[in-house]
């Protein structure tokens, strides 16, 4: 594959109270940032199950955002968040472990007003994925 | 059983916010050849009257049973595209919104790859939405009727406002009358006393037909859900009855002496005794802990008031929610700490209020240990802000502010004594800071400390040694009495109260609320308020301020005489569930507990409790537990939309 | 239907009360004067002892307010008199014309984008600049734009322009940009007259002009900033884009000293504490060694006053685990180097009652609050201006008219827990009465059949 | 011959656990045998593949494989027995998801077989003879065909279509039992279906399941190694990472029992999209800690996370394709 062409895709999965809204923010403040995310609503980060993102990357996402609200207290459910936190601290080690890059994985805390944020994390994603290349599945024949 | 999946794709312009920059036609012909799509349209304003009409009308032409409103943020215009596909007959939540405008069109400036972010937006809301069921939220009728528990001033507060708006309302009180702490605290701001406040507000439920107070009682049981607790009361005896009129016959006669908890153990009283002045119900008591039902009490009494042969009874209540006021224990500082317990003169400032009361042990008169006091000094902080290794971590809040007050009323009445307050830093917040300037007029020593004193005992009576800062210098200052200006603690029977009630602390040990800054007074369990110092130091204003505030949270769940459950709750396969209770613990809202179904036990949700976060399906090790609206396979599903299609 | 209750002032505590009442099924006015509620928790990055995220835990709550079918919204709007009784209070509110029917706009923002006039902003204490056709903020509810008379080229042209115009319309931009065709130059004010049971005053607070103060010369030295100032600039959303800059050459400070009790506990202006202060300028500091963690901050106060839930283990945490540094002394006056235009603090330590001396390049002042200005209700006022309560021990929220009530910043300086809980409290009272205005009025009426 | 079903047995990439436990059926064996025929067992019987090579199409009742597919011989004789067979059933962990051995796919063949053949402490190897790669080895000088290592390690239905599942490592002798059972009633599942196993997880028949409080929080992440876990409480609620909640049941617990946390031969259940997945989602989320410090702390204490939750799904996890990219 020619890395010229190469538009990585991110898969964002982001609460709805915090990381969704500071993504609206983004918008509304016209704030501009490259179109490669794809952005998945749940109510909270603590909804978010690893099996969502390896089936981002099965499917063949370059990179994983998980989004949600700042810990200890900004979760509109208490501590979601911090399940979340505990949940993907476990998954990132997990990626180490099968040597896929932690450049391609990110846990994010984004509050409703950190537009600037979000621009932030996407651009730097970017130009490390662009970096990293594909995560692409290859075919192996037996 | 779920239908086919028929779905109408509608695409808004938003005049040009979303056409400048995504090719709205192509969109919605791409939207087309999608699977399940049935029909798919552009309009210049989806979320106009118009739009909406377009909508109504293709949903009835075509029989569709799915809608994508591909246009703004959700949190936009969901619910006005949720009221018009409802009014076409279907359920609002068959209705997924791409976010085409903030998450695309507003974001990004290249109109071809913003378009192809649309399609890719379009056809992950289709994905979902293929998958949508219709989802309920359930209504449950709510007794109106409310639990207050705690008959301090916050409680009585919460119980009136509940009454007068229009509830049955339960003041359950553990001690033998209604006042709580507040009854004992003395000198207040604008020169009231406790005693009065207390007296008001007793007033105040006495008149009031929808309050039924049960004092000596206390809650053993509760359970069920919000607008639909059960609640059960033991009200434990009281041995005298309504004909007594407060003669006093009887006391005289008791052969039992014990320390006087309402004042501070500053005085003793007997086994039968009537706690204060303007204790209520206006009935004596027999306390059951050191009673020897001698008898001497019945034959003294002449009125027949007095029946040691009572019983206890339970309770049971059916109420819709709980006001949890059960408010705090004053700090007590263990022997030796400042010298506590090792002279007589070293009192707390509970025990100084006491002193200062006209209805306490000395008539208001500063006695203390026998004599008026030359010298009186008081330690502030003591048990708050780490000051000793037993004290706590926060600040008490009230502290300064009442010590203040007992200070200048000490120099009212006894201009000559000597007061000394030493402080870390005086909280005298908001207006009182008048209480301060008003000390120092009336020549109250401050001296500030940065390491705490230490307090000696010697023949010649009791000695503070502070280093004083200013003067950088180790000082003693020699006074006759000495007072600890106390904090707030939790109550020691607290964990039994969070045990019963599914309330929670947090690290201060007092109950935590849901949202420290703009929900003070709930609970995370839902249908549970909390009002007063139960949720930390507070002084009498915010107490009772925090009761109406609770009153009128109540008021927001059990008005409307139903309460509605979120749509997005978590749901439990019984079958597939194994019972492992992963997810019983995670809950935020204590909404899972177990319970049996066919002899196995399974999970089990209190809709009416779930809020909806969804934390207990990530988890749930068996695929059992699914959140209604983002079940995994919904969400799957709009995974691999998401990355079904390159980018260019 | 009970009869309605007014709220004055959609800053959180209104919004609270006003969704509290609506929760209660009683009809409930929110009357705000700026364009959109909010309040000065809009303004805010994040929140003590938490560090939430303002717009987080207040956005939702705005949006709310929009929710309810018995809330009626009426921002712009200024209460211009007040009549009657307790169940019976008659209220006359301007409706300030916006030029935009906002029935029409859907808040796209395409007119500001056009307009060309631009005119300091508001929201941002000044600090940033908005156009003649705004949206107040992004988060704003009602998202709607209106235009700013006094600086519209069309509706309030400078002399000059209009003579060259020689009588014909001038820009129009907005008008011509509109894809909903919602402007409207000739929109009126208008006089809205209610009949309501109970009023809840939730005016809120503004900050005491720090210029008064001579000595901390703000207003004068370019890097004295107050702490509202402050809290825009360390904003992601604020004018800088939550950089800290200083005014005078757009560089990060390297030490930032904040000075509290700014015309409060001061004989001279207010006797009273304005009881957030501390927390605040705590927090402030906090928020600037996340951003600049090279910067040193330091907390010039008279006693600390971390008095409410988590505000003392907050304080701690400042000092140990962000390295906050406290001083316990009062700023006697500062000065300005006039080379980089640092600033020299002269100040008294108090512990060790010393004069000292330091340096920093930016100053924050921790500037008293007061009430903001109300005179239409007809209610007492401290000496301070804030609004009395009839009997803090009973009900602590009635006025000393019954049937009105106050809460927030408009009865005391309070912080935001404080001013929630005192909206809940208004709102059960106030409902109560509205109820009850529904029954007396239709026993009344079968009396007078009868 | 008679009408007898007709029955074959064949191990792959296995331990040899799985021929056992059919063995282990103990005295019902000799009520299998007298049900059926056994066409060809290489591990307890003389057949020779010409003879399965001889047999018609479909004329197998039903092939019992076991192991994954990691060699070329394993390829080709499981596609003859599909060829042959009516049904097939993937027999124990390996078959069914790759099992232990699958987790070798984390590396390479030529890592592997370094490791193996040169690098391993107990490997006397000085001339450095590796297995050949051309699928021919000389002996003397005869050049005999010998079977290639493949690149990695496939469960049985990646190579063939597979019938029926039945878990367990190996399956106990119950699960073959009951499944043999279902297989002979004449009344077949949906295919795809795991038999002989239980629907819901093994908390459901595990005796200490009561014994867990009610709320499941843990402030470490403890090891058999060093940690003997009380008999009388949850394994899992006393710190030990076991994976009842997330693995099938059906085993009885027999783990549990023995006082050892489940390690989940008997894979995920039907809706689980990924076991490992799902397994490290349930742990850590009740790893009780609120602060990102404490928990990476934890967390670290963990030896091998891939090992642990991936124990015999690996072949089969979302992430199976992308191992293939990044091993190399």
């Amino acid at each position: 594959m020619s890395t010229n062409n190469y538009e990585p895709r991110i898969v964002v999965f982001a609460c709805n109270w915090c990381s969704y809204a500071a993504i609206d923010l983004a918008g509304t403040s016209r704030k501009l940032y490259p179109p490669n995310v794809r952005v998945i609503r749940v109510m909270c980060s603590g909804r978010v199950d690893p099996q969502f993102v390896l089936e981002a990357f099965k499917n063949g996402a370059d990179g994983v955002i998980v989004a949600g609200c700042r810990p200890p207290s900004d979760c509109h459910y208490i501590n979601g968040n911090i399940k979340a936190l505990r949940r993907f601290t476990l998954f990132k080690r997990l990626l180490e472990e099968l040597g896929i890059e932690k450049e391609r994985f990110r846990l994010e805390w984004i509050s409703a007003a950190e537009a600037d944020k979000w621009v932030r994390v996407v651009n730097e994603m970017l130009e490390e994925l662009r970096r990293l290349g594909p995560l692409k599945a290859e075919a192996v024949s037996v | 059983m779920i239908q086919e999946p028929r779905v109408g794709v509608f695409i808004c312009h938003c005049g040009h916010n979303i056409a400048a920059k995504v090719d709205v036609k192509q969109v919605a012909d791409y939207a087309k050849t999608l699977p399940n799509v049935i029909v798919s349209h552009h309009y210049v304003f989806m979320c106009s009257t118009v739009g909406q009409e377009l909508i109504r009308e293709e949903i009835k032409k075509h029989n569709l049973n799915r809608v994508v409103v591909a246009a703004c943020s959700p949190s936009m215009h969901e619910p006005t595209f949720r009221t018009a596909i409802e009014s076409a007959g279907l359920n609002k939540y068959l209705l997924e919104m791409a976010n085409i405008r903030e998450h695309c069109s507003w974001a990004h400036s290249d109109k071809e790859a913003a378009t192809e972010k649309a399609k890719d937006l379009v056809r992950m809301a289709v994905a979902k939405a293929s998958l949508l069921e219709p989802l309920e939220e359930e209504e449950f009728p709510v007794s109106p009727t409310v639990l207050v528990l705690g008959g301090g001033v916050a409680g009585m507060r919460a119980a009136i406002d509940l009454a007068e708006w229009g509830f049955n309302v339960y003041l359950v009180e553990k001690n033998p009358t209604l006042g709580g702490r507040a009854a004992l605290t003395g000198w207040l701001t604008n020169n009231r006393r406790g005693a009065d406040v207390v007296n008001n507000l007793i007033n105040k439920i006495v008149d009031n037909k929808n309050i039924h107070v049960f004092t000596n009682a206390e809650l053993v049981e509760f359970s069920g859900f919000p607008g639909n607790f059960k609640a059960k009361i033991k009200v434990n005896p009281r041995f005298v009855n309504e004909k007594c009129i407060l003669c006093g016959e009887c006391e005289i006669e008791c052969p039992i002496e014990v320390s006087n908890e309402y004042q501070y153990g500053l005085s003793r009283r007997k086994a039968i005794f009537f706690p204060f002045k303007a204790a209520y119900p206006p009935i004596y008591v027999i306390d059951q802990r050191v009673c020897i039902k001698c008898g001497e009490c019945v034959k003294a009494c002449q009125y027949g008031a007095i029946n040691l042969a009572e019983q206890s009874l339970t309770l049971d209540l059916n109420v819709g929610a709980i006001v949890i006021a059960t408010g705090y224990d004053p700090y007590h500082p263990p022997k030796g700490e400042y010298a506590y317990g090792l002279h007589n003169n070293i009192i707390t400032l509970f025990q100084l209020e006491r002193l200062l009361d006209e209805d306490g042990p000395t008539q208001g008169k500063l006695i203390i240990g026998g004599a008026v006091p030359k010298r009186i000094a008081f330690i502030l902080c003591v048990g708050s802000r780490n000051t000793t290794p037993s004290s706590k971590n926060y600040c008490s809040r009230m502290c300064c502010t009442s010590t203040l007050i007992n200070a200048i009323k000490i120099k009212e009445k006894y201009p000559d004594i000597d007061v000394y307050v030493l402080y870390q830093d005086i909280n005298t917040y908001g207006n009182d800071e008048t209480l301060y300037e008003q000390a120092g007029e009336k020549l109250v020593k401050f001296i500030k400390f940065e390491k705490p004193p230490t307090v000696d005992i010697s023949p010649e009576g009791i000695v503070i040694d502070v280093y004083e800062t200013t003067i950088q210098e180790e000082i003693s200052i020699p006074v006759d009495a000495l007072v600890l200006s106390v904090g707030m603690v939790p109550r020691r029977d607290q964990n039994e109260l969070i045990a019963t009630t599914r309330a929670s602390c947090g690290e201060d040990g007092f109950i935590r609320e849901v949202h420290l800054k703009l929900n003070p007074v709930e609970a995370p369990t839902h249908g549970i308020f909390l009002a007063g110092a139960v949720t930390g130091p507070k002084n009498i204003i915010e107490s009772i301020r925090a009761g109406s505030a609770a009153a009128s949270k109540v008021a927001t769940l059990l008005s409307e005489g139903k309460v509605r459950t979120e749509p997005f709750t978590a749901n439990v396969n019984e079958e597939r569930c194994s019972g492992c209770r992963i997810c019983v613990g995670l809950c935020p809202y204590k909404a899972i507990s177990l319970r049996e179904i066919n002899d196995r036990m399974v999970a089990y949700v209190e809709r009416a409790l779930c809020m909806g976060c969804g934390t207990c399906s990530a988890a749930c090790p068996s695929g059992a537990m699914q959140q209604y609206g983002f079940k995994d396979i919904q969400i799957m599903a709009q995974v691999v939309a998401a990355t079904g299609g390159g980018i260019k | 239907m009970s009869k309605p209750v007014l709220v004055i002032g959609g800053g959180i505590s209104g919004i609270q009360a006003t969704i509290d009442l609506a929760k209660h099924g009683v009809e409930v006015y929110l009357v705000e004067r700026n364009p959109s509620i909010g309040g000065k928790m809009a303004q805010l990055d994040k929140t003590f002892p938490t560090l939430d995220c303002a717009s987080c835990i207040l956005t939702p709550k705005m949006a709310e307010v929009l929710r309810y079918n018995n809330i009626k919204l009426l921002t712009y709007s200024e209460v211009q008199e007040v009549k009657g009784n307790v169940g019976d209070f008659t209220v006359k509110i301007l409706r300030k014309p916006r030029y935009v029917d906002w029935d029409k706009c859907t808040g796209c923002g395409t007119c500001t984008e056009r307009c060309p006039v631009k005119v300091p902003d508001e929201y941002n204490v000044k600090l940033g600049q908005r156009k003649a056709i705004y949206i107040e903020y992004p988060q704003a509810v009602p998202r709607k734009a209106l235009i700013d008379y006094s600086h519209c080229l069309r509706l309030n042209p400078p002399p000059d322009l209009k003579e060259k115009a020689k009588g014909k319309p001038l820009c129009g931009a907005c008008e011509k940009v509109c894809p909903t065709k919602a402007i409207d130059y000739n929109q009126q004010p208008e006089i809205i007259e209610l009949n309501v049971a109970a009023i809840i005053l939730a005016t809120g607070l503004e900050l005491y002009d720090a210029s008064n103060i001579p000595e901390y010369g703000y207003g004068k030295y370019q890097n004295v900033y107050t702490n509202l100032e402050f809290e825009r600039i360390v904003s992601s959303t604020g004018p800088t884009n939550g950089n800290i800059i200083r005014r005078s050459d757009g560089k990060p400070p390297k030490r930032i000293a904040w000075i509290q009790c700014v015309g409060s506990r001061d004989v001279r202006f207010n006797h009273y504490c304005s009881a957030f202060c501390c927390m605040a300028a705590t927090k402030q500091a906090i928020l600037a060694k996340e951003l600049l963690p090279e910067v040193d901050t330091t907390i010039y106060y008279m006693d600390m006053r971390a008095f409410g839930k988590g505000f003392y283990e907050f304080y701690k945490r400042a000092m140990t685990e962000f390295g906050v540094k406290y001083v316990r002394g009062k700023v006697v006056k500062i000065t300005e180097r006039q080379d980089n235009k640092n600033l020299l603090l002269f100040y008294e330590d108090t512990i060790h009652s010393y004069m000292k001396k330091d340096e920093f390049d930016m100053v924050v002042l921790s500037v008293a609050v007061r009430p903001n200005r109300i005179t239409a209700a007809p209610v007492k006022t401290d000496k301070g201006g804030f609004i009395q309560i009839m009997d803090p021990y009973m009900d602590t929220v009635t006025s000393t008219t019954e049937g009105i009530f106050v809460i927030g910043g408009a009865a005391e300086a309070r912080d935001i827990p404080d001013s929630v809980t005192m909206a809940s409290s208004a709102a059960i009272k106030a409902s109560t009465i509205a109820k009850k205005c529904v029954v007396e009025q239709t026993i009344i009426t079968s009396g007078e059949r009868a | 011959m008679n009408n007898r079903p007709k029955v074959a047995f064949y191990w792959c990439a296995s331990c040899g656990g799985c021929e056992e436990a059919v063995v282990d059926l103990a005295e019902k064996i000799i009520d299998v045998v007298s049900l059926v025929d056994i066409v060809f067992w290489p591990v307890a019987m003389d057949y020779k593949l010409s003879d399965v090579e001889a047999l018609p199409d479909n004329s197998i009742t039903v092939s019992f494989i076991n192991g994954g597919i990691r060699l070329s011989e394993h390829e080709k004789v499981v596609r003859l027995l599909r060829q042959k067979s009516k049904l097939v059933v993937a027999y124990g962990a390996c078959a069914c998801w790759g099992g232990i051995p699958g987790l070798a796919n984390q590396y390479s063949r030529e890592e592997i077989l370094e490791r193996v053949y040169l690098t391993t402490p107990t490997t006397a190897n000085p001339e450095k003879i590796m297995p050949p790669q051309d699928g021919y080895a000389k002996l003397g000088d005869v050049k005999i065909e010998v079977p290639t290592f493949l690149p990695e390690l496939k469960p049985l239905d990646e190579v063939i279509d597979v019938d029926y599942y039945i878990p367990g490592c190996p399956p106990t002798p119950e699960v073959t039992w009951n499944a043999i059972n279902v297989l002979l009633s004449g009344k077949l599942p949906d295919k795809g279906t795991v038999i002989g196993a239980s629907n819901r997880s093994l908390c459901d028949e595990c005796p200490l399941n009561k014994t867990k409080p009610e709320n499941v929080l843990i402030k470490e992440f403890k090891r058999v190694v060093n940690y003997s876990p009380r008999a009388d409480t949850c394994l899992l609620a006393q710190g030990l990472p076991c994976l009842g909640p997330v693995t099938r049941g059906g085993c009885g617990a027999l783990c549990v029992k023995a006082n050892m946390p489940c390690t989940g031969c008997f894979g995920p259940l039907e809706n689980i999209h990924d076991y490992g997945g799902k397994a490290l989602s349930f742990l850590a989320s009740i790893l009780d800690y609120e602060n990102e410090e404490e928990i990476k702390r934890e967390i670290s204490k963990l030896p091998d996370v891939s090992g642990l939750i991936y124990k015999y799904t690996l072949p089969k996890s979302l992430l199976k394709n992308l191992l293939r990219s990044v091993r190399k």
